[in-house]
């Protein structure tokens, strides 16, 4: 069991970036066939197949292949947004990946933490005779309600895990209310940085909505987005002539909602519902989970 | 010697006493409570006990510890308490099962969904493990539809990676990639760059998101 | 320092580290044979140690007794560590033990299998706890395959409670959503049982069904 699961952590987050760090793939120009190679490669080592990491598998090879046909595919219309649409389409993949890598790095402190730790045994003697008997019994301090509720809580069922389908459009922060937030921090006169804008930011995936937020209100002439010098922080600011607010086709836009009301969707409610609650826009009926879009056309709208 | 040094005196044994006869850490308000003294002045005695062990090259020290004070072997006897203490090899977690670990401390109380979502797999063999080793608990339920069960860590995990309180864990932006992580990766996912001016946005991003994140 | 000094110290230490992680006396021949020395010469560390902390006005000391040594509390810190006893705050049952224990008084006899499987997690450790609280005992074997232990409440815990027997128990349907929920529940539980013998649950959740809700 031990040398699978260190394949499998391999296989968890590494797949993706080992491709891609030890061999510098760029898996726009690398043949498919090739990636999936590497795949099977992998999982003819396995010594049996785990579900586990064939999801896994499938996962990582239905996101390449995505992307990959995302780029074969003929491109209508306005090219440039085309562009941009693949540009967040990669932006959310490499954000997916970092918060991965984040956590598996967390998961090696924590290790490190535990294997510090182990150097010390503590005191668990407890205390020594006359003292030791004089310690009243624990269930003494139960009452007989309580007994009732704790065996109440026992025998209440537990939701049975629900096979997630999540993977893959697994990030659920919306757009929609990251532009209101922009809009919200967004003085009428003047400008802010895209620093300013995503401080407080409490994950990175918050910062990449951010910037999809501005690219979004940048297209519809919302708002300017200068960069005065190279590297140096984006300002944005409102455009000149700031129209009606009409954000119509990012209904559209988000359309990667999965339907079903489950508990990933109300993630998006718990983590940003403090932020929002004073804002009447974030009532909007139509809350979206996924700002994956569904295809390249549907940013168009 | 003054009395007020003897009172003194008297507090630090008295503490010492309690912890001596604890099973577990025991919290700086129960000591409190038992010495009649304000929390504020049990706690600094407590605290200038673990300093005075930290120095003083005895066999044992007394550490903060899942929101209490306990006595514990020093860590430089290990070898001696090791060849004692049978049990102390404990089983060693998954690479799994510790990422899931990870996102729990960091993220709760946090959904299965959502850990999977992190994790990019379904959770709930490791979420299982993590249950029967007494890591994680049940702290509540979502208030959203599907009242999904939200986890978090335990007392026990906090006695385990010797931390006082989750807080005390590194702070994630700490593991955030590196600028040199992320450039690898941006390059192989962005190939090239869909227009002139994009290629300009996202050498910004970098530098913004790492500056973002350590807020 | 001399380098003869410095292993002295190590032998202190050592002997207190090992006293502090013992949760019994450690007999002199123990030590030596974990240190690699003489007993005789473990003997006298000890009986330094003994000494030293009678004179160091701490609020332990550390006493020969039962053929070994260990750590306790200072006698004159006795009104402290008894009033910390007595509060029993250190002796609280855990949820998972209420719970586990709940199981047993409802549904007993009941398997370690079946706890585990309308808990949803292993309970083996929570059993261990409840049978050396004296709450729980083995009152039989599964007639079934793998003959599992069965468990049982015992009187102590009737009269912890302050019951006159398992019947006084107030009756669950109040409390839970009916005897079938639970029999459906439990059925779809077996199938991720953590424990190995979901077959002998699987043999024996019928007729101990009927027998809980008998009770």
């Amino acid at each position: 069991a031990g040398i699978c699961a260190v394949r499998e952590a391999k296989f968890v987050v590494a797949p993706l970036l080992d491709l891609i760090t030890k061999e510098e793939v760029d898996i726009y120009e690398v043949a498919l066939a090739r990636i999936v190679d590497a795949y099977l490669a992998e999982l003819e080592r396995m010594d049996g197949l785990d579900l586990e990491m064939a999801t896994e598998f499938l996962l990582i090879a239905a996101t390449l292949v995505e992307l990959k046909a995302r780029r074969l595919l003929p491109i209508h219309g306005d090219v440039e947004i085309d562009e941009e649409l693949l540009f967040e389409e990669r932006d959310l993949l490499l954000a997916r990946l970092l918060e991965c890598k984040t956590f598996k790095d967390a998961a090696a402190a924590i290790e490190r933490l535990r294997e510090r730790a182990r150097l010390s045994v503590p005191r668990t003697a407890g205390p020594e005779e006359p003292f030791a008997s004089m310690a009243p019994d624990p269930l003494d301090r139960v009452t007989l309600e309580q007994f009732v509720a704790a065996a109440g809580r026992a025998f209440t069922p537990r939701p049975v895990p629900e096979v997630s389908l999540h993977h893959v459009t697994p990030i659920r922060v919306t757009v929609r209310e990251a532009i209101d937030r922009v809009l919200d921090r967004l003085p009428e006169r003047g400008s802010l940085t895209f620093r300013r804008l995503t401080a407080g930011a409490r994950e990175r995936i918050d910062v990449v909505v951010t910037f999809l937020a501005v690219l979004e209100l940048y297209k519809r002439g919302i708002v300017e987005i200068d960069q005065p010098t190279v590297f140096g922080d984006l300002v944005v600011s409102r455009a000149e002539a700031d129209g009606p607010l009409d954000l119509g086709g990012l209904d559209e836009w988000d359309e990667a909602v999965l339907d079903d009301e489950d508990e990933g969707a109300d993630e998006d409610d718990a983590v940003l519902a403090g932020e929002f609650d004073d804002d009447p826009r974030n009532d909007a009926p139509d809350e979206f989970a996924a700002p994956v879009p569904a295809s390249t056309e549907a940013g168009e709208g | 010697m003054s009395e007020g040094h003897d009172a003194d005196r008297t507090v630090v044994r008295a503490i010492e006493a309690v912890l001596m006869a604890s099973p577990e850490p025991v919290e700086a308000s129960v000591l409190a409570q038992l010495l009649e003294l304000p929390k504020k002045e049990v706690e600094a005695a407590c605290e200038a006990l673990v300093s005075e062990y930290a120095d003083a090259g005895r066999g044992f020290v007394v550490v903060a510890v899942a929101g209490g004070y306990r006595f514990q072997t020093h860590p430089e006897m290990a070898p001696y308490v090791e060849r004692y203490v049978l049990d102390g090899q404990q089983t060693r977690l998954s690479p799994a099962a510790l990422e899931t670990l990870a996102i729990v401390a960091y993220k709760q109380p946090v959904s299965r969904a959502q850990m999977a979502a992190i994790r990019g797999v379904n959770v709930d063999r490791t979420v299982t493990t993590l249950l029967e080793r007494g890591y994680i608990e049940e702290v509540g339920r979502d208030p959203g539809p599907g009242n999904a069960v939200l986890y978090g860590t335990t007392r026990e995990f906090l006695e385990h990676l010797g931390l006082d309180s989750v807080a005390s864990l590194p702070p994630l932006h700490e593991f955030v990639p590196g600028a040199e992580t992320v450039e690898v990766l941006e390059k192989a996912l962005l190939g090239r760059s869909p227009s002139a001016d994009a290629a300009e946005v996202a050498d910004t991003a970098g530098p913004d998101e790492a500056g973002a994140s350590g807020v």
